[in-house]
């Protein structure tokens, strides 16, 4: 096993830590935040470098390149808290097309034509195994009727792949943004824009049933997708973490009271020697996940609750330490450090948070009781 | 030791508990006006301020002209228990009447107590406590704010240059007890003394500072000093004794302060336990255990905040000393924090939701408010303000436990 | 509420503490665990005083003061280690006659001629709804089979208080030790000394029946007599906490490192404040469901379990942080410390850890699944 | 980054696969004279370590004349996980193969190598370190055990006085690598030489320290020293640089030391998921659910430690640096005490039980072993030696963080 980045990713890495700095400074956080500004030139930057086109394969016009080149860009991301389609157009409903083994619009996500997203969340709680939404048979095609939340960018997806329920067992199907009534969520990260969606009776021509209801190891597939969708939030919430420990570190070496600075203060030192800890465990085993995923390992189920659990850990520790290690100056609206505390408390809670996490964890090691969700 | 009170206090209590039914603020009313900064008191809050003072329940240890009647501790506990069972504050201006009116009653002189401290507690005048500054958090001792007196003692004016921060309430109020330094050339302990600033005097510029939460109610401000003259007379108590007053200051009341504090977290418990089954529901057998399991241990935590609050208020009580009062600040700001983050956590994503409970008044601005994800945020105020959570470990145990200064 | 001693409660602690400092010093304590010595000197001491009959009614020979005084004592003997069976007399086999509504045996009891205990638990679990140990009707007495685990002095106790279940219900009987086949357990604490108790068709005439198997209030009964004894080893284990944290807060003070004492280093204060908390804490709660025992209040329930979680919490950290704290010294057999870690431990354990007791806080809350034991 | 090694990785596990398991020592043979001491090696143990350096797998990095087999990094971590996986220690002598060798490798002169690295290497001796006193624990810089040279350097003798204290394995090591101050006048940091110091030299004086856990089995002694003679050829590199080795001793393999905690760690869990089932069974649903979900925090913690390990490995095996291993120590030797802590819990009152655990040998002295509440005390021999958790953390805000000295 070999956790560590090569020269390649390395670079890609830079590369892309550099592109941010210009393309997503903290003013342009701020902006969301204050309702004044928009994605919209982040995001052609982004389509620009071919950012979405970076993880998909080269006969649908992508670049070829694995999920592990996708995570080095969404941990940059992370890091700037930046405001951008790609997490969920890539992560989410790219991988929800190629998870279900369809080709559908992948063209245009590599273009970066087409955004997309992924509907599952019922009430806050992404299970798989319970999709809130019901599909009814209706000619060649479905009939979907439920409602949906958290569905990040679902306001302004173009696409939302859709994991529906039926009486032959769940699948997926595309739907345009167009056509579905959504609500935008008032929530702590603009950044992070979430949506309620409303099924009314939404029709699904069969050319959109991207993993037909019923399909052999359809259940095994969407597992799959929300276990990638998932490894994607730990790692971009992870780097949001590494981001705020490092802005505490310079801090904590630039703030002086009682006449030194309080980084001196072996107090202080030991919770950011734990707060290093958190991020380097959760960092770890998000990128042991990630891998499992890259390669389609059997241990990828177990990896990427672990995964998820560990960087809900490190939300907690450092959006805590780091708002406490910062005194009164990161409790101000004025200081950006809020951008990054607001985006690791969003990121511990989507796709479900450590107990959640855990418990699945629990039932797959088999020491859960009878009836547990896996 | 014993589980219960005398009848004389339970009778005090009955007595207030129907003086409170018939006078208190209404629910529309703390709703349709709520303070929006400790130093804010809406009308409703000026009557009832006005109220407890005429009926001697203000203050009930004082007497009768100070808005008291004399009472003894446990009466004075009684009462504020009552007043949080009926989610009624004492009051909005947290800082005035908690601190600025005894710290004068205390040491003001006679004029100072009737033109500043029983204005607070008649609920016509809010004060501001001016202490940190930008350079002098945590280490408040190290503040650089300046009084020059020109003049004498007597007819002379203090001119007052510099900066303070995180001064709560400094938007709305009348007046500042300020913390300035006086006597430059002495250690700076024993440098610094205390004036009565009018917050409209000319030369004060009051920047409010958004928090990170609920930005458009601010309550914390900069206040900037730029030639401020006051009179002579504004100097409260001896020059260069304002840091020992400080300490006075804020242990006032200091076997009471954790009342509001364990009260505000059994609200806060048990709103998280009516609202939880609705969110427990949903769970899996395994992830609810889990989730109650959080419940049960701040449910712990809250009884043993207030079973180490009344242990060490009797030991107070009996004229003893009560190491375990020290813990009360530090324990109780964590306990709040945590109800907060562990009732979030109970909600799921569903708690990134913001701005879903309204303000209802009945709780002082500087308490955590609204939902359980910005009560959170907020509460770093406490875990923060007057003395970090870090300081109060070292308070604790250079104080409590003896240990060696580093 | 008043959780401070009055001046006479506070006369009987300066006192106990007094008579114990010269009656029970380390080396009692270390003789114990050296396999050289015997509780018997200190046993006759605490009897020549009268702590036996201290909590008893005058009618039997007491001395007619209530649980408060009596967890005095019991502090005082955890502070030091004390091996005693005057825990398990008085706090478990007279609290077992009393809250039976008998009488029985409490003058041999009071003048300290007969020792006694309780005999509840299953492999380790003190569940009073689930006995091990059943009682068959046979004439006007029973005859009990089964097997109890861990019952404090269970291979010297004149007389066992055996909870026993019956097709009505469960009852409270008292068997002669000498009619127990008892194994000592080798356990971390020889002060606490615990054995395994079998009963093979033990008879106990109707003399013995001290809570008759289906009497109305019998499973109160017995919850309340179990509390009592859980409240003595919260009481003990607190004030052997208490005895780990002031002997490492004074090691911190002497000890130097770096040309100075360890507990100027921030880091060991902050240690030590979060350990003064921690048993500050459980004391309060301790004393707190201490009064609901002696006063009888309908809290009492909730406030012992949440007392013996606390005790564990409180167990947990200063066995851990006082070892760690001490370093190497604190490591070796020679050094007293672990005559307190270890009964630290085993008072964390004894009725029930943490979690057990938190499980039944969250039933009583109403929060538990169905089916929870209570 | 990938999951999988190199083929030729894999044909080295199982050509050592395959050697182990026609050479290792027996189960029976290992458990019928466990070592007592870390300075022990029964008979097993050294036919052991003889024939593991005569196949070249002792340490695989080495040339063959020192026992190896010129592999790279990963192929010796390979080598190390097998041995976990058969559960077969590497050594009895943890020191002596681990620290003492390398150290006389890398510093010593010919003869030292022949006379002390080989035997040890050979199975033939083994080595304790003498670092610690009664007042240089964590600050080991302090350390007063005096060398004085006699005569010349080239035929003279130093003369030693002092005493060393929580020497693992003195009561049963043939000699010691003795860290000594030669050069009183240097500061500190720059006084300490090293000396190899044969245990049975007149003078020295050995008292066994019973341990909390095992005190019939003491591996940590106090050593006396009383005008200890020593050639003056004894001198390990040069005078004066003793501190500069150590923290190269203490370093050496550090891309490896985690590999033997994590597999500790590793074994640990799985004997705790094996055996908790039984326990889990008693509990109700609720306490089960919080002894499961200890268990699987457990279970993350141990996968992390695996993690971090092998990221880090993989960032040293490059040449690159790697900060996360900094925190390996603190992190594993913190697990390894909650696993044992928690696999006590969960096994309730019955972990009180002592001695039901007998020493089956295939553990290192130093590794916790015994019942989990025995392993639980035992484990904080690693939580405080060599450099005390509190002092990791200072090590990794200071040198890995940058954070500035108290």
């Amino acid at each position: 096993m070999d956790l560590e980045f090569t020269d390649d990713q390395l670079e890609l890495r830079d590369a892309a830590r550099q592109v941010l700095a210009g393309a997503c400074p903290p003013s342009l956080v701020r902006s969301l935040y204050e309702g004044t500004g928009s994605p919209e030139e982040l995001w052609k930057v982004i389509r620009e470098l071919d950012w979405p086109a970076l993880g998909l394969p080269e006969e649908h016009g992508g670049l070829g390149l694995g999920f592990v080149e996708v995570g080095i860009l969404v941990e940059e991301l992370g890091r700037v808290a930046a405001p951008s389609p790609l997490l969920a157009t890539v992560t989410q409903f790219a991988a929800a097309v190629r998870g279900s083994g369809s080709s559908f619009a992948l063209g245009d996500v590599a273009s970066g034509r087409r955004t997309g997203t992924l509907a599952l969340a019922d009430d806050g709680r992404w299970d798989p195994t319970r999709p809130p939404v019901r599909a009814e048979s209706e000619g060649s095609g479905y009939r979907l009727t439920g409602r949906v939340t958290h569905v990040l960018d679902g306001d302004t997806a173009d696409e939302v792949a859709v994991v529906v329920g039926t009486d032959r067992g769940p699948g997926v199907v595309a739907v345009p943004g167009s056509e579905v009534v959504a609500s935008r969520q008032t929530t702590v990260d603009p950044t992070v824009p979430l949506a309620t969606l409303e099924f009314d009776g939404v029709a699904v021509p069969t050319e959109r049933v991207l993993l037909a209801p019923g399909a052999p190891g359809a259940a095994d597939a969407i597992a799959r997708i929300v276990d990638e969708a998932t490894v994607a939030i730990v790692l971009s919430t992870v780097a949001t973490c590494r981001a705020i420990f490092e802005a505490t570190v310079e801090y904590a070496k630039v703030r002086h009271q009682f006449g030194r600075p309080i980084g001196s203060f072996q107090a202080v030192k030991h919770r950011l020697a734990d707060c290093f800890l958190a991020v380097e465990r959760a960092g770890a085993l998000g990128w042991f996940a990630a891998l499992t995923v890259a390669e389609d390992d059997p241990r990828r189920p177990v990896a990427v609750a672990m995964a998820k659990a560990a960087a809900a850990d490190c939300a907690q520790l450092l959006s805590r330490d780091g708002l406490q290690l910062h005194g009164g100056i990161g409790f101000t609206w004025e200081y950006d450090l809020h951008f990054l505390l607001k985006r690791a408390v969003t990121g511990d809670l989507l796709f479900g948070g450590g107990a959640f996490h855990r418990s699945r964890v629990a039932a797959m090691l088999g020491l859960a009781d009878d009836g547990e969700a896996q | 030791m014993r589980l219960r009170f005398d009848d004389s206090v339970e009778a005090t209590r009955q007595e207030f508990r129907e003086w409170l039914a018939a006078n208190r603020p209404s629910v529309e009313e703390m709703a349709a006006d709520p303070a929006v900064s400790t130093g804010h008191a809406p009308d409703w809050a000026r009557r009832w301020t006005r109220a407890m003072f005429d009926a001697g329940w203000l203050v009930p240890g004082w007497p009768p002209e100070l808005g008291g009647r004399g009472a003894g501790p446990i009466e004075t506990f009684v009462v504020l228990e009552e007043l949080a069972a009926a989610h009624v504050p004492r009051t909005t201006n947290v800082q005035g009447l908690g601190i600025v009116a005894p710290s004068i009653v205390d040491y003001g002189t006679p004029e100072q107590v009737r033109d500043h401290a029983l204005p607070i507690l008649r609920g016509e005048l809010t004060a501001c406590l001016g202490m940190s500054e930008p350079d002098a958090g945590s280490d408040l001792a190290s503040l650089s704010t300046r009084a020059v007196l020109e003049g004498d003692e007597d007819t002379g004016e203090w001119v007052i240059d510099g900066q303070k921060v995180w001064t709560s309430g400094a938007n709305y109020a009348d007046f500042c007890f300020l913390f300035c330094r006086t006597e430059p050339d002495e250690p700076k302990h024993r440098g610094i003394s205390i004036l009565l600033v009018p917050m409209d005097a000319p030369g004060i510029t009051v920047r409010p500072l958004p928090e990170i939460v609920h930005p458009d109610e601010p309550d914390l401000n900069e206040v900037f000093l730029d030639g401020v003259r006051v009179p002579a007379a504004s100097l409260v108590g001896r020059r260069g004794d304002g840091w020992a007053m400080a300490n006075g200051s804020l242990a006032h009341e200091r076997g009471m302060v954790w009342v509001s504090a364990v009260m505000g977290l059994e609200e806060a418990l048990g709103s998280l336990v009516a609202g939880a089954p609705a969110h427990l529901a949903a769970m899996g057998p395994h992830e609810r255990a889990l989730a109650v399991d959080q419940i049960v241990q701040i449910a712990i935590d809250t009884q043993a905040a207030r079973c180490l609050g009344q242990r060490g208020f009797a030991k107070l009580a009996r004229g003893g000393s009560a190491p375990e009062q020290a813990l009360m600040k530090l324990y109780a700001s964590d306990c709040r924090q945590r109800v907060a983050r562990i009732a979030a956590d109970v909600q799921g994503a569903d708690s990134l939701e913001l701005g879903s409970v309204p303000n209802d008044g009945h709780q002082a601005v500087d308490e955590p408010r609204g939902t359980w994800m910005e009560q959170w945020f907020h509460s770093f105020a406490n875990t923060i303000s007057a003395g970090t959570s870090e300081i109060q470990r070292n308070i604790v145990a250079e104080r409590v436990l003896g240990l060696p200064r580093g």
